[in-house]
């Protein structure tokens, strides 16, 4: 039975840590911690990070949900997996940062979050067309912050749209897509209902 | 040995530049000549076989017994230089002269000379040392305390051959490992609380024939030594006396009082419990509380309760942080839904312990580094977080456990606390032993005296507090001048001082092991116990052989005391590191041999000499410095006589040379067993010959004290304190006698050591005693 | 033990009552005087040229700060006085095979190409031109081609290195020698040796800092291990004792001691290597007694100063100038000028350091020796780790003594040697009913 | 994966930059395989691998079973192993494809939204790295015997990156085949094409990664830090094997010089380009070499086919 995400709670309530036992990945690990900061320590850049990936593990311990799943340390992780590598307990640090990345999107904690917009134009493309097209995805991404902000965006990059253009390294015209993209569409579709439905649990809460 | 008639041969080496650096024709000159050795003998290589076989045909001859080899230093070759039946007198020529001295020159003959004429002085002096064991050697063990620890002892002893008295306070056996529901990982991989075998070992140890096990049973008077302990036994009213060979200390631990511990909770509620009381309530199913028998869904453990703290115990228990991971792992197992948290300063799982830990983690106990402030009534439960950086309170868990430290059972808190003689105190009881050493009860009646330690006791610091006593009495009342109790060290632990020999034992024959010598868990205690009945066999059979224990192994000579001239001055008694010396009921002294180390610290303190080995002793030295020739001022020659610890500073002179450090030619150097063996008439005789200055080179002394023998050091600097008003009253400079601390490790340090003190001497000034 | 008596009564071979020591280190040297001293024969086999192991390389002891050698010098003696114990070095144990009582060991011995006739007058030393790396201090330093190990080896007599042989420098040694102590012809030889019990004291080594890549160690000379260190501070090391800047010979006052590198890390030793802590503390003290102006950060998880060693670990950190930050550092980064600067989170303040140092010393666990040396040979049960740990029931003729069988400091290295010789005397004894020495 | 059978035949997975801004490693990996002696068939209908914000943008699960479909395609092409260049590409699919085979779980949960689409995976293929596969299938000795053009001359700082060597390269699944922290392979490369391999000591630092597209002026001061390096060590050019990474130390320069005043012109190829001029094949249709953005004499002469 997995454990609701409980909604507030007092310090070292293990509820939290449990539900990112179960419902993050890697997050089974994070007993293993010594609290011995040799992955906020790796990090490339740590000194943008309000916590780190460290002390995110102390507080995820101490129960300290909001503080956890609104940290900019989610947002600031450049998967370069240093952290994991050096982690002298074998934890998986960079697949726990973004797997609580994407239960804060999921839950509706980073909806303002550059990177959960970059995300969502970017899963766009990926159901649209099964593949990723760098032009589209970069461009709705940028519109999302609407159309003034999204146009001055887009000219900051010009050159380097340009360039690519020139070099023909940005691809014009119609997307590329999978044949199939029916099939894939159903099989993302059926894959998003099976999580929901085991995270039932976490639904209720 | 009376009619024994020494006949010396002098062999001198030229190999190794001694030939270069010195006339070989003119020490053979002193020998045979001037010193008239009858047999004086020369060769290029003397270690070659054909050097050896120039000795060994005259001590097969007979015309030999006493060889005197004038090389290499006395640590060299020593297997091409003994012999059976005859041990070597060694004269320097190479260490300390060939390469410390330039070749050639007047100077450097000078020294070898000296050398050699010393050599010659002492081995006239020296008789073969022997032993004459008398009487009834004991082989039988005691062990005092059967807990893992004494029962382990006892059974490895029997195992090897020997017969064991292994007696026990308690009515039954087994100490606190009976209580423990499991025990420690100390077997791969590591991972698991093992099961309890303290019945396997009990059972083991009845079953052994050669044990005999006393419950009940209070030892009340130790006498004698190594094969010849008498100790009286109290097994209830029935008082006995047994006869033991060696003693193997095993009284354990006890857990530090939580009643000192009310701002953690304890007392103020049933659900606050000590880790010791958490082992009973630990079975298979959940952990309930006590107070209403619902399961405690939620434990936390406060580690370092009371240790690491000037206020209880200022040292860290070392097992504490595995037991705790022990019981929450059985708590979280029995139930997987429990909320297990430890709440440490610093996590302390050394070695393979640290796959325990993981494993705690593993199962999902959460570990936070913080600091407890306070446990209310209600369980509830404030720290400093060290990592979130926050005080933070955890609401009421169901039960909070304290880990509690060990105090070392070094002294027995169910007797009265002994007369420890005030000598004691000082030498070989630590004042600042955090047993807490209690203040006297004045009225002795008053059951006070008897009650718990701890309740009417309280840390004395510095032991400057009035009239100190240890809580309890002494575990086996040593009938020694030293006083009743072994010694209690650090902490108030009865450990060595030594961290090479951690069985050095300041009453020979007496070895403590397990928790009363040092923090530890039973897998460390059941090795150290092994290590302890070794100990405790070979001072068994060192004792029947009349043999030495460490550090001079397997010596056969003793200090002979000539009583017709002792003033009863008591100074020997008091002062042997060993306890070794006991007084007839004339306060005359008498060495309890097998208790003796051989270090001559009685032979320094004796004011009229009449303590001295048949190989060592006050005549033969002053002999040795009465052989050397100490020009006259007008030869621009000062001398000087060092005196060298034979087990560092020797060494560290010896290496210098090695490395071809030069220094002074003016140097004379005598080893010396221990700087504690330095008789003050050595000193008065080499200044009445006329020699300039006077070093004493030797081990550290104090609290971090390097002597073998413990004492030496610390005695020959306090008697030379005493020298300097002697020296003033004759006119001479306090300078002129110095005391340097040289280690092992200090050969670089030889030449400023040595040619500095020169100079000071030179710009004193000669000694005005010269030629009279 | 009693199925082991059962199977020594019923052993009908012809018992050795010889006890073989299989390393010349504190542990090993114990259990042989140990067990020599209770009266038996002992042979003692040491894979180097001098006995002393690790602990003769180590400058000073935690926590009294004492010198090894002087508790060596004692032990050293008494082997001397020893006629029971015999000593061969440069010797390592090729196989072994039998039961307790009985067991054929074949030895092979590396030539020494120096003979018993040798007296360490040193005029070899002096005549070879030729320098070799200086293996006692580590490689940090260059002695002749004809050495004795250091000031205080045992036994005292020379080597020469295997790279002069067959040069003109090794005819030169060997005419130099006025004893014919040079045999250049010594080649390795192997023999048997049939003894009743063994004592496996093969101790430890640094684990391989070149494989915690993050800490750069073959990337600067100024980025040192905790052995290195203790010859950089011994009086007979590479300096002299000054503790220098192996880069630019510059006196090391900023230094930082990282604990764990290795240890406590499933990606190399899992295990904690137990005397780091305390050694490191003892480093931070060899700096401070050279340069008063110092500063030393102490980088750590956990301080693991049990028992009385709190009272040292109390002592180093009242120091102001000594720092201790709860961080196990990211990796270590090179300046242009190749500074070694330490990259992490300290995890108390959360800052996030890059710091400079002159010298960093990596405090690197132990490995068990036994892991790669006569890793063939049977010596009973090991652990995942490689150290040897006897499980009840085994053969009894097998034991283990000091670091060979977990990682521990000196003291309790001499308890577990002590209790392995009683082992071995046990063992011996119940394949000979009678030869006890009781 | 240590048999070094040279004509197995392996599935490459070109991944979505191939066909935008990292054709030219597409290219030139197209062009270089054959000529060590690989063979190579591309992944049928491929899809993206959910680079790295999938699991935030659609949750882990689809994003797990975008690699599931690849793979499930990739069974019925009868091969065993998977091949790709790009570090993203390889980090999903390689990651997933372990978790998969080690959780019979999640590989059900897989099968049940591939069946939607009538597909299946049996977790029965090995997906690697072209670089891996080079190292310990092809050999280093095996690139210098296809040299026929060696760089001479040519200074090359090896910039590996992130992603193409951590969290897998030291690991049993990855072919242990270098180290997380101070890998060697890239410099092998260039040596082996003849050019000489300048000291960097970056080339494991991080360019940013998808932070550089999202929010660079967070991560620009890492990508300088790149190029500062290469530039005192000498380089010429600098060689990746990542697509991100050479997009991103690329395209920035202009902004990087703007904002902190230096003047960057450091040409960033992918060792397969150098590789594949080194083999003498074109420069612009194999090496493609004629898509680097930032220009150099020393790369312009490269273009040109001798």
């Amino acid at each position: 039975m997995a454990t609701p995400l409980p909604d507030s709670s007092q310090k070292y309530d293990l509820g939290f840590a449990r539900w990112v036992y179960e419902n993050v990945k890697g997050g089974d690990q994070l007993s293993m911690c010594m609290q011995c900061g040799a992955c906020s320590g790796s990090c490339p850049i740590g000194t943008d990070m309000d916590h780190g990936p460290r002390k995110l593990i102390m507080m995820i311990r101490a129960g300290m949900k909001d503080t956890v799943l609104r940290s900019n340390t989610l947002w600031n992780c450049t998967s370069c997996y240093r952290c994991t590598v050096r982690c002298p307990r074998g934890i998986p640090v960079t697949s726990i940062v973004q797997g609580l990345a994407a239960k804060a999107v999921s839950l509706g904690y980073a909806d303002e979050v550059v990177t959960s917009r970059f995300a969502r134009s970017f899963w766009w493309s990926v159901t649209h067309f099964g593949r990723t097209d760098e032009r589209l995805v970069t461009a709705k991404f940028y519109f999302s912050f609407g159309l003034a902000e999204g146009i001055k965006r887009g000219l900051g990059n010009l050159k380097i749209a340009l360039d690519l253009i020139l070099k023909g390294r940005m691809h014009l015209g119609l997307p590329h897509k999978v044949s199939d993209t029916g099939g894939l569409q159903a099989i993302l579709e059926k894959a998003a209902e099976i999580e929901a439905r085991d995270q039932l649990g976490e639904d209720k809460s | 040995m009376s009619d024994y008639i020494t006949r010396t041969g002098v062999y001198l080496c030229q190999g190794c530049g001694i030939g270069d650096a010195v006339s070989v024709d003119a020490l053979e000159q002193i020998a045979s000549t001037e010193l008239k050795v009858p047999i004086c003998r020369r060769h290029d290589f003397l270690c070659s076989n054909e050097g050896r076989a120039l000795i060994d045909a005259d001590l097969v001859g007979g015309d030999v017994n006493q060889p005197i080899v004038a090389a290499c230093s006395p640590r060299a070759m020593t297997d091409r230089f003994t012999f059976d039946g005859a041990t070597a007198v060694r004269a320097n020529l190479r260490e300390q002269v060939a390469w410390s001295q330039p070749a050639g020159e007047e100077d450097t003959q000078m020294l070898a000379d000296d050398n050699l004429r010393m050599a010659i002085a002492q081995a006239t002096e020296t008789l073969p040392a022997s032993a004459e064991p008398e009487g009834e050697y004991s082989r039988t063990l005691l062990v005092l305390g059967a807990g893992t620890t004494g029962l382990t002892a006892a059974l490895e002893a029997a195992r090897t051959g020997y017969e064991v008295l292994l007696v026990e306070q308690q009515d039954h056996v087994g100490g606190w490992a009976n209580k423990w529901s499991k025990t420690m990982p100390h077997l791969p991989p590591y991972r698991d609380p093992q099961a309890n075998s303290t019945d396997e070992l009990i059972a083991a140890t009845e079953a052994e024939p050669a044990i005999t096990i006393l419950t009940g049973a209070l030892v009340t008077k130790t006498e004698g030594g190594p094969g010849k302990f008498t100790v009286t036994i109290e097994l209830g009213d029935e008082s006995r006396t047994e006869h033991v060979g060696a003693i193997v200390v095993a009284t354990g631990w006890r857990p530090y009082d939580a009643g000192k511990l009310s701002h953690l909770g304890y007392g103020q509620s049933t659900d606050v419990v000590t880790g010791v009381e958490l082992e009973e309530m630990l079975g298979e199913g959940p952990l309930q509380r006590k107070s209403d028998d619902k399961p405690a869904k939620t434990v936390v453990f406060v580690q370092c309760a009371g240790s690491l703290d000037p206020d209880h115990l200022p040292y860290c228990s070392s097992v504490c942080c595995g037991v705790s991971i022990k019981q929450a792992l059985q708590i979280i197992r029995a139930d997987p839904g429990a909320n297990v948290y430890i709440l440490f300063q610093e996590l302390r799982t050394p070695g393979t312990a640290e796959e325990f830990y993981r494993q705690a983690q593993e199962a999902g106990i959460v570990f936070i580094k913080g600091k407890v402030r306070s446990v209310s009534a209600d369980l509830g439960l404030v720290y400093d977080d060290m990592l979130l950086g926050e005080e933070v309170s955890l609401q009421n868990p169901d039960l909070v456990v304290l880990a509690t430290g060990m105090v070392p059972n070094s002294t027995n808190p169910h007797i009265d606390p002994a007369e420890t003689g005030a000598d004691q105190l000082v030498s070989d009881v630590n004042p600042n032993a955090p047993l807490p050493l209690a203040i006297r009860v004045i009225d002795n009646n008053d059951d006070k005296s008897k009650s718990e330690p701890g309740e009417n006791t309280e840390a004395v610091n510095g032991g400057a507090a009035a009239e100190p006593v240890l809580p309890g009495g002494a575990l086996l009342n040593l009938q020694y001048v030293q006083g009743p109790h072994i010694p209690i060290l650090t902490d108030g632990f009865s450990d060595s001082h030594y961290l090479c020999f951690p069985y050095e034992t300041r009453r020979t024959g007496i070895y403590t092991c397990g928790p009363v010598r040092r923090p530890m868990n039973m897998a460390e205690a059941a090795e150290d116990a092994a290590g302890a009945a070794l100990k405790a066999i070979q001072a068994i059979e060192g004792a029947a052989r009349g043999a030495a224990m460490h550090p001079r192994v397997g010596d056969l000579s003793f200090p002979k005391f000539g009583l017709d001239i002792c003033t009863k001055c008591r100074r020997c008694t008091i002062e042997c590191p060993f306890g070794a010396i006991e007084e007839d009921e004339r306060q005359f002294p008498i060495l309890i041999e097998s208790r003796c180390r051989r270090c001559g610290t009685c032979m320094g303190a004796c004011p009229v000499r009449t303590i001295s080995f048949d190989n060592y002793s006050p005549h033969m030295v002053s002999e040795m410095i009465a052989a050397i020739e100490v020009p006259d001022e007008f030869s621009e020659k000062p001398r000087i006589l060092i005196f060298a610890c034979e087990n560092d500073a020797y060494p560290a002179l010896d290496m210098a040379g090695l490395n071809r450090y030069q220094y002074s030619a003016f140097v004379r150097i005598i080893p010396v067993r221990c700087l504690g063996s330095i008789n003050l008439l050595w000193i008065s005789t080499a200044l009445e010959k006329g020699f300039d200055g006077i070093m004493l080179m030797g081990c550290k002394s104090g609290d971090d004290y390097q002597c073998h023998y413990i004492k030496g050091s610390g005695l020959a600097k306090e008697r030379l304190s005493k020298v300097g008003e002697t020296l003033k009253s004759l006119m001479l400079e306090e300078e002129r006698v110095t005391l340097e601390e040289v280690s092992i490790a200090d050969s670089g340090r030889i030449p400023e050591v040595i040619n500095g003190f020169v100079e000071t001497i030179e710009a004193i000034g000669f000694n005005p005693f010269k030629g009279f | 033990m009693s199925l082991s008596k059962r199977r020594g009564r019923l052993n009908q071979g012809p018992a050795s009552q010889t006890i073989l020591v299989v390393g010349g280190g504190i542990a090993g040297i114990t259990a042989a005087v140990e067990a020599a001293e209770t009266g038996y024969a002992v042979i003692l086999l040491e894979k180097s040229p001098a006995l002393g192991g690790r602990v003769a390389s180590l400058n000073r002891y935690f926590p009294k700060l004492c010198h090894p050698s002087c508790g060596l010098e004692i032990n050293y003696q008494r082997i001397r006085n020893n006629p029971s114990i015999k000593v061969i070095t440069m010797a390592r144990v090729e196989s072994l095979n039998g039961q307790v009582g009985d067991y054929q060991v074949s030895v092979k011995t590396r030539p020494r190409f120096v003979n018993e006739k040798c007296t360490a007058c040193g005029d070899c030393a002096k005549a070879s031109k030729v320098k070799v790396s200086n293996p006692f201090n580590h490689g940090m330093d260059s002695v002749s081609a004809a050495y004795l190990p250091h000031e205080h080896a045992y036994p005292q007599r020379y080597v020469i290195a295997p790279e002069v042989i067959g040069s003109p420098d090794a005819e030169k040694i060997r005419d130099a020698c006025g004893y014919g102590a040079v045999d250049l012809e010594e080649t390795e030889t192997v023999f048997d040796l049939k003894v009743g019990a063994v004592i496996w004291a093969t101790g430890w080594k640094p684990y391989d800092a070149t494989r915690i890549t993050p800490y750069s160690y073959d990337a600067s000379p100024d980025i040192i291990n905790n052995l290195e260190m203790e010859r950089l501070a011994a009086h007979d090391g590479p300096t002299g004792g000054k503790i220098l800047r192996p880069s630019n010979g510059k006196p090391a006052k900023r230094v930082a001691l990282i604990q764990c590198a290795g240890s406590r890390d499933t990606n190399h030793l899992p295990y904690c290597s137990r005397i780091c802590c305390l050694a490191s503390m003892k480093h931070a003290v060899y700096v401070r007694e050279q340069y008063p102006d110092a500063a030393i950060d102490i980088y750590y998880i956990d301080i693991r100063a049990h028992d009385k060693l709190e009272a040292f670990y109390q002592r180093v950190s009242a120091d102001p100038q000594i720092n201790f930050v709860k961080s196990k550092p990211g990796h270590i980064e090179l300046e242009d000028d190749g500074t070694p600067v330490i990259c992490g989170e300290d995890t108390l303040s959360r800052e996030i350091y890059a710091r400079p140092y002159d010298l960093v010393v990596l405090a690197l666990g132990m490995e068990p020796t036994a892991l790669s040396d006569t890793t063939s040979v049977q010596m009973g049960n090991r652990d995942d780790y490689g150290f040897i740990v006897p499980l009840p029931g085994d053969e009894p003729g097998m034991s283990a003594a000091g670091v060979s069988g977990g990682p521990l400091d000196v003291s309790m290295s001499v308890q577990s040697a002590t209790a392995a010789a009683l082992r071995a005397i046990q063992a011996i004894r119940t394949v000979s009913p009678g030869a006890s020495t009781g | 994966m240590n048999s070094k059978d040279a004509r197995k035949k392996y599935v490459y997975y070109p991944g979505c930059s191939s066909q935008g801004s990292s054709k030219h490693l597409d290219e030139s990996l197209r062009a270089i395989i054959p000529e060590l002696g690989l063979e190579m068939e591309e992944l049928d209908d491929w899809n993206c691998c959910g680079a790295s914000v999938g699991n935030i943008g659609g949750g882990p699960l689809p994003t797990t079973a975008l690699t599931g479909r690849n793979l499930a395609k990739a069974e019925t092409q009868h091969a065993t192993d998977v091949i790709t260049g790009c570090a993203a590409c390889y980090l999903n699919t390689h990651g997933a494809n372990e978790r998969i085979k080690a959780d019979v779980a999640l590989q059900n949960k897989v099968n049940e939204s591939l069946a939607v689409a009538d597909l299946s995976y049996e977790a029965s293929l090995q997906v690697r790295h072209a670089c891996e596969v080079i190292v310990n299938e092809v050999g280093i000795d095996k690139i210098k015997e296809r040299v026929t053009q060696p760089l001479d001359g040519l200074k090359v700082a090896g910039y590996v990156g992130c992603q193409t060597v951590r969290p897998f390269a030291n690991t049993e699944s990855g072919g242990n085949y270098d180290t997380f922290d101070d890998p060697e392979f890239l410099d092998q490369f260039a040596e082996a094409c003849g050019a000489e391999a300048v000291d960097f000591n970056v080339k494991t630092s991080c360019c940013g990664g998808s932070i550089s597209v999202i929010s660079p002026e967070k991560t620009l001061h890492l990508i300088k830090e790149i190029l500062q390096a290469a530039e005192d060590a000498g380089a010429d050019v600098i060689s990746t094997p990542c697509p991100l990474c050479q997009t991103n130390v690329e395209m920035y320069q202009a902004e990087i010089n703007k904002k902190f005043g230096t003047d960057f012109n450091l040409p960033v190829v992918f060792y397969s380009q150098l590789m594949a001029k080194a083999f003498g094949l074109d420069g612009r249709k194999d090496a493609g070499l004629h898509r680097n953005t930032v220009r150099s004499e020393k790369l312009d002469i490269l273009v040109q086919n001798a």
